[in-house]
């Protein structure tokens, strides 16, 4: 079996003792060592999205981030905003707008959109959609999505 | 993916037949080539490395001449892969001399190379591009070698 | 976490949120490839590296030894079983022959898909190279080496004329085309070519097998009909289907790429050699080269008119790259040529063409299964014709359409059609200029879809606390098809949509489903879901009367899952009757419905039809699509400003997912119309990533993309419904050719409408001016 | 399997570099991660730099601004410093990739990278920046315009890497990125980066050959007849001479040269148009 090493991570507010390839990738790590399986492989090339994390509050690509240099680092994945209410309202406009179809760029789309509302609570249709252009969605068209964020900053800034 | 391109060399043709048949010469001469031998009467086994800006790899070539007509065409097939397989290379070659009748010789080439695996993924426009450069050595270092 | 629209009776009609979405919002939605089994090994995939090849012998040894490896499969472990949707030409892997570069050759299981990968580069196969075909034109000269040299003995669903490379034809006639021509005025005609458009659902195939004491199968796969999946691996294993249970996980997205086999018969092979589970996931560059994509089209097209641009006469002639195996193409070649005539009154009308096979990956469905690609030059010949005829677009088409009660080309009754409403809606709203006040360049196109094809059925039951569980088969691949067909039983159990549960799809359990494709789940299985909860209220309404001691027809269904007396406030809840019926009287309360779409498509009196794939295909939907751009005379880039997609769906049952269809399927169209391609350099495909091939991000969508939902109920469907599924894909290249023409002046035959195209169409007008 | 290993210095990391020859510096990740996990690089070790301090920001210094190598394409696309004249390195930074790939990348790992279609090197030879490499024999500063030698070759020789790019100071006056690509984020099709230079412009152009496409004397020619369209026109054939496109998935090589004038006239137009406004 390939050699393991121990690596403490920060996932979600815990410490997390992992044992992961040393050249492993964050995706890897999470989805195989440590069941997070929110986190999607959708082309491993940094492109669709579908592997987003936040890394000390910056949306990142976990398909090319080494784990070995998150020691230390503040990870969060979508896992990690159960109490927070502007990932709670982001998801109930999205459920609501039609902005979550088969769903495998959903928790992608949500963490890159909470992370700019946390930036910008008033934000513009065209700053929302910057935001979310490294997260690629087949089913949807975008204008959902991109309304359920818009509604949501509505909502959060009252 | 085609190569081709021609060049001239200030030699007669005979004796740049002659070097092109010597695999001695043409190892000194093929940019990035570290051994060349002879397994038969038509065939070399050759090892080149090459190198596309990030990414090198060294090829295990087998070169097989399919046809000679002395002195003005080889045809020839060339099969390789790369490290543990993980490219492989496989390119049909058509060379011919003419006399350029002022004592010279006009060479033209043509490659049809088919690159799978790894290599073959990187962007094919650079690769076309790098054949075209590492063309561009091999006829100057033939040139040295050849013209007296 | 949802909040359901407040229940006002009536489940139809209403946007309720999918009743996935909440687990998905979560993150806990499990696709393919989160799926895991006790002592699971992960495969990889050795694809081809030449075109076309004979297979003489594999070296394994190497890769058999290497670290983690459990068992290999190759050709010689699938025997001589071979699958295919209209003809039987596709083994479970390479057998004998390599026929496209990427083609599945040989597969390993292993601990790791990293050891998996590594021991695919040590299997060493000797090949004996063949020259390769790579276009149709290649595949039909003589002397053509033939990719399948038994073609003959397969197995054929109809009768498509296969011999040598050609693997279908297709030839259908209205009225007499050949003569028609003298009494046009006006003749446009026009040599058309599209390109190979890749599926790129987020979620890449993949599949697990897992084998029990007794040889059973269960294979988990990325899918879009776990009845096509069975039927597709037990044929190329030589399987008996009561040996295969198919099941689904969450899917994350088809577009047409999961409908027919992708990697499930190489999986069950490897976990019946392994005999341990075994989990496969493509790569995202496997998901591009391996599995199947859009048809590119060679299209020469005809079109008369009469001076007043009344349509006489069209004939479409159609060249087909059919890559290396059968899979939907005679399907997507038939359909193609049946819609080639657009939703238009022509009398005389001739579609004919040829499918043929090459060595490249094998082309198949892909949502609009080829009328994009017939649109494309047919909308913009209507266009052509108004113009030498001083018609406005929209004249031109509210003058020649179709209406109800016409019938389609070569038969099917057209029942309803909001064809009319969706052109009137269309060219009012577009009309009204840009905010900006600056010109618009505006394109127009109108279209048909059918929805219907095939078996589909529906199981309901009524459980003890009267509360229904709802089983159809059909695979939700995120379009929504479990909450609408939940809604219409919902509806016609007069119960709120929270008593419904909808069960996953399980070859076990469902009754058959074809599939969820060609638009047809809302359509075909809602029938069969709207019949089978009304026997199971015949049940209900007989207990209720002996329970009441009157008669069915003084019974009335209440709000709150009730049944009472008409007049009084007696009444029973659901739960009462059910109790009676699992514990006292009667059995529990079941009701189940099968049906298969049944009206013929071809009328022998109206029209010649020889190699029809689809002998009975299915009503029509329509839809009309008006689109502005913008393009910018440096550089050739064309902008989409604003687009208005109108269509007539019959009723929409969830009028928010009817708005999603249409606007994703305008999106994945735009890509299709302007950037997307597939490019091969000879045999390889040269941009099979997500780096080189590109599709549109949030920031190359117009904010002004309008869906407006017609609705012309179709009296055989349920509540009126029929599908949505498509029809917002078809006409986008065509109207974006029209707008790109309107402000170019430039006619654009060839997709896509790159910018480099549009540039030199910019500059070849210069030249003229 | 490939080691991590992490120094807290330049000199650690050179040093490592020298006596690991199949080691690679890692800056990012954003091309060099996506390039192994498509099995086309393998490395003995990485050599994260993302932990030595001497690499990271933007400052000013005596005769203009120092961007650290590490400096992330999300800090540049941001940085105020970057203005009049060099406000063509921000713009360049904003259109790289995505957000997320922005918050990843760096400047030295793009730069060492040398990606014919890459948004920076086009918009850095336009200003004149300087790149300076470290490596066994010590520091030296190499001009971006000659930094890259061939396809995917540049001056970096065995054992460096890039520590700073250093531009002089801003002028006053503007400058402006301009891409074509088929979708927000793709790598250029053909790109020009313009910045006015009094009554001259100082031109780069990007994805049209191996490196940034730039000739100072057809500048010197061009100075003072901005407003003629045929001294224009015959400044942008001479870039376009200079040019060796290729043909691939974005386009031919014969459109990326007809975009090399339109471009440039174009870009000249939207900065007197800025101008006058």
């Amino acid at each position: 079996m390939t050699k393991k090493t121990l690596l403490t991570l920060t996932l979600n507010g815990e410490e997390t003792d992992v044992a992961t390839p040393m050249d492993a990738t964050l995706l890897e790590t999470l989805r195989e060592d440590m069941g997070v399986l929110s986190v999607k492989r959708g082309c491993n090339q940094g492109v669709c999205g579908s592997c987003t994390v936040i890394l000390d509050g910056e949306p990142v690509r976990s398909c090319l981030t080494l784990s070995a240099r998150c020691k230390g680092h503040d990870l969060r994945t979508i896992e990690g905003y159960e109490a927070d209410d502007i990932m709670a309202s982001l998801k109930q406009h999205l459920t609501q707008s039609g902005g979550i179809q088969c769903g495998f760029c959903t928790s992608g789309v949500l963490l890159s959109a909470q992370t700019y509302l946390a930036e910008n609570p008033h934000p513009t249709r065209d700053g929302v959609k910057s935001a979310l252009s490294g997260n690629l969605c087949r089913c949807t068209g975008y204008r959902t999505i991109v309304d359920a964020v818009c509604d949501a900053a509505v909502e959060v800034a009252r | 993916m085609q190569i081709e391109g021609e060049f001239n060399v200030t030699a007669p043709q005979a004796l740049v037949w002659e070097n092109i048949r010597d695999p001695e010469i043409m190892a000194g001469c093929i940019p990035g080539c570290e051994s060349i031998e002879q397994i038969d009467a038509t065939s070399f086994r050759s090892v080149v490395a090459i190198k596309v800006g990030p990414i090198s790899a060294r090829f295990n070539l087998v070169v097989e001449i399919t046809e000679e007509i002395a002195p003005e065409t080889i045809r020839s097939r060339t099969k390789g892969e790369e490290g543990t397989r993980a490219s492989i290379l496989t390119s049909q070659n058509v060379l011919r001399l003419a006399d350029d009748g002022s004592g010279g010789t006009d060479v033209a080439y043509a490659v049809d190379v088919t690159m799978t695996g790894r290599l073959g993924k990187y962007g094919l426009g650079i690769i076309r591009k790098k054949a075209d450069q590492l063309a561009g050595v091999f006829v100057e270092n033939f040139r040295k070698r050849v013209v007296p | 976490m949802t909040d359901q629209t407040p229940f006002v009776g009536g489940a139809v009609g209403k946007s309720f949120a999918k009743l996935d979405n909440a687990e998905k919002a979560e993150g806990k939605a499990l696709y393919i490839a989160d799926l895991y089994r006790p002592g699971m090994l992960h495969g990889a995939i050795l694809p081809s590296p030449l075109p076309h090849a004979r297979i003489k012998g594999y070296k394994l040894d190497a890769a058999l030894a290497a670290p983690g490896v459990v068992a290999i499969v190759t050709g010689d472990d699938v025997g001589d079983g071979r699958m295919g949707a209209f003809i039987k030409d596709e083994h479970a892997i390479a057998k004998g022959k390599v026929l496209y570069v990427g083609e599945p050759v040989a597969a390993v299981a292993a601990k790791t898909e990293a050891q998996a990968r590594a021991a695919c580069r040590l299997i060493e196969v000797d090949y004996e190279e063949l020259p390769a075909i790579l276009s149709p034109e290649d595949g039909l000269a003589d002397g053509a080496p033939i990719l399948h040299e038994n073609l003959a003995t397969y197995f054929k669903v109809f009768d498509a004329g296969s011999q040598g490379n050609l693997a279908a034809r297709t030839v259908l006639e209205e009225g007499d085309v050949a003569s028609a021509w003298d009494d046009c005025d006006i003749i446009v005609e026009g040599e058309f070519t599209t390109q190979a458009q890749a599926h790129v659902a987020m979620e890449p195939c993949g599949a697990l097998a897992e084998v029990d004491a007794a040889g059973r199968v269960t294979l988990w796969s990325a899918n879009q009909s776990v009845f096509r999946v069975q039927a597709n691996v037990s044929e190329s294993l030589s399987l008996p289907m009561s040996k295969l249970r198919c099941l689904t996980p969450r899917v994350g997205g088809g577009f047409g790429n999961k409908m027919e086999p992708h990697i499930q018969p190489i999986t069950v092979a490897l976990a019946l050699k392994a005999k341990r589970p075994v989990k496969l996931i493509l790569s995202r560059e496997e998901d591009f080269e391996m599995v199947r994509a859009r048809h590119p089209y060679k299209i020469r097209m005809k079109t008369g008119a009469k001076k007043d641009g009344t349509l006489v006469a069209r004939e479409c002639e159609v060249l087909l790259d059919c890559g290396a195996f059968a899979d939907d193409s005679p399907g997507v070649l038939g359909y193609s040529l049946l819609m080639c005539g657009g939703p238009y009154r022509i009398p005389n009308l001739k579609a004919h063409g040829k499918l043929v096979y090459t060595n490249k990956l094998r082309f198949g469905a892909y949502r609009g299964f080829g009328n994009p690609q017939v649109t494309f030059a047919g909308e913009q010949q209507i266009d052509e014709v108004a113009e030498r005829a001083c018609l406005n677009p929209i004249e031109m088409r509210r003058r020649n359409m179709l209406h109800a009660g016409d019938g389609w080309f070569v038969g099917p009754e057209v029942a309803s059609s909001g064809l009319a409403e969706c052109l009137d809606i269309v060219e009012k709203r577009s009309a009204q200029a840009r905010a900006d006040g600056t010109k618009r360049n505006l394109g127009f196109a109108i279209t048909a879809h059918i929805s219907g094809l095939l078996g589909t059925g529906a199981i309901v039951r009524m459980l003890e606390d009267g509360s229904i569980s709802l089983n159809t088969g059909a695979t939700d691949i995120g379009q929504g098809s479990d909450t609408v067909l939940a809604q219409i039983c919902a509806e016609k159990m007069n119960v709120p949509l929270d008593m419904v549960s909808v069960a996953s799809p399980d070859t076990d359990g469902s009754p058959y489903n074809w599939g969820t494709t060609a638009s047809r789940v809302t359509y075909t299985t809602g029938r069969a879901v709207q019949a089978a909860a009304g026997k199971v209220l015949d049940q209900v309404l007989r207990h209720a009367a002996e329970m009441l001691a009157c008669d069915e027809d003084e019974l009335e269904l209440r709000d709150g899952a009730r049944v009472g007396k008409i007049g009084s406030n007696t009444d029973l809840p659901y739960s009462a009757i059910s109790a009676r019926a699992h514990w006292a009287v009667g059995g529990p309360i079941v009701g189940s419905e099968t049906l298969v779409f049944e009206q013929e498509t071809h009328d022998p009196k109206r029209a010649v039809a020889l190699g029809l794939p689809f002998p009975r295909i299915g009503i029509f939907s329509f839809a009309a699509l008006a689109v502005d751009v913008d393009v910018d005379d440096v550089t050739g880039e064309t902008e989409v400003v604003e687009a208005w997609s109108a269509a007539d769906v019959g009723r929409a049952i969830n009028p928010r997912l009817v708005e999603v269809q249409l606007e994703g399927s305008f999106v994945q169209g735009m890509g299709y119309a302007l950037y997307e391609e597939m490019v091969w350099d000879g045999p390889k495909l040269a941009n099979p990533s997500l780096m080189d091939y590109k599709i549109p991000t949030s920031r190359d969508v117009p904010d002004a993309l309008h869906a407006m939902i017609v609705e012309d109920p179709e009296p055989t469907g349920p509540y009126g419904a029929k599908g949505a599924g498509e029809i917002g894909l078809n006409a986008v290249p065509a109207a974006i050719a029209n707008a790109v023409h309107a402000a170019t002046g430039f006619r654009h035959r060839h997709l896509p409408l790159s910018s480099e195209r549009v540039l030199n169409g910019i500059l070849s007008q210069e030249d003229v001016a | 399997m490939t080691e991590i290993y992490t120094p807290k210095s330049i000199q650690e990391a050179i040093s490592f570099l020298a006596a690991h020859p199949d080691a690679r510096p890692l800056a990012g990740g954003a091309t060099l991660i996506a390039m192994r996990n498509a099995g086309l690089i393998e490395a003995s070790h990485f050599v994260s730099l993302s932990e030595i301090g001497e690499l990271q920001g933007i400052a000013k210094t005596g005769e203009g601004i120092r961007i650290g190598a590490m400096t992330r394409h999300r800090e540049t696309a941001e940085c105020d410093l970057l203005t009049g004249s060099l406000a063509v390195v921000r713009q360049a930074a904003g259109m790289i990739a995505n957000r997320p790939v922005r918050n990843m990348g760096t400047m030295g790992g793009a730069v060492s990278n040398a990606d014919p279609a890459a948004d920076y090197l086009p918009a850095l030879a336009c200003v004149d920046a300087v790149v300076t490499l470290a490596g066994p024999d010590g520091q030296r500063d190499v001009p971006v315009r000659t930094f890259v030698q061939d396809w995917y070759e540049t001056a970096l020789d065995e054992g460096e890497i890039v520590i700073a790019i250093t531009l002089p100071a801003p002028r006053n006056e503007l400058s402006l990125y301009r891409k074509v690509a088929r979708v927000t984020g793709d790598y250029a099709t053909a790109s020009c980066a313009i910045a006015m230079d009094g009554d001259t412009i100082r031109v780069a152009i990007g994805a049209c050959g191996p490196g940034p496409i730039r000739d100072t004397e057809a500048e010197e020619t061009l100075r003072g007849h901005l407003a003629n369209p045929e001294a224009v026109t015959a400044f942008a054939g001479q870039l376009a001479a200079l040019a060796d496109p290729i043909d691939d998935v974005r386009g031919s090589a014969e459109y990326r040269l007809a975009l090399i004038p339109r471009l440039i006239h174009a870009g000249l137009r939207q900065m007197k148009l800025a101008e006058v406004a």
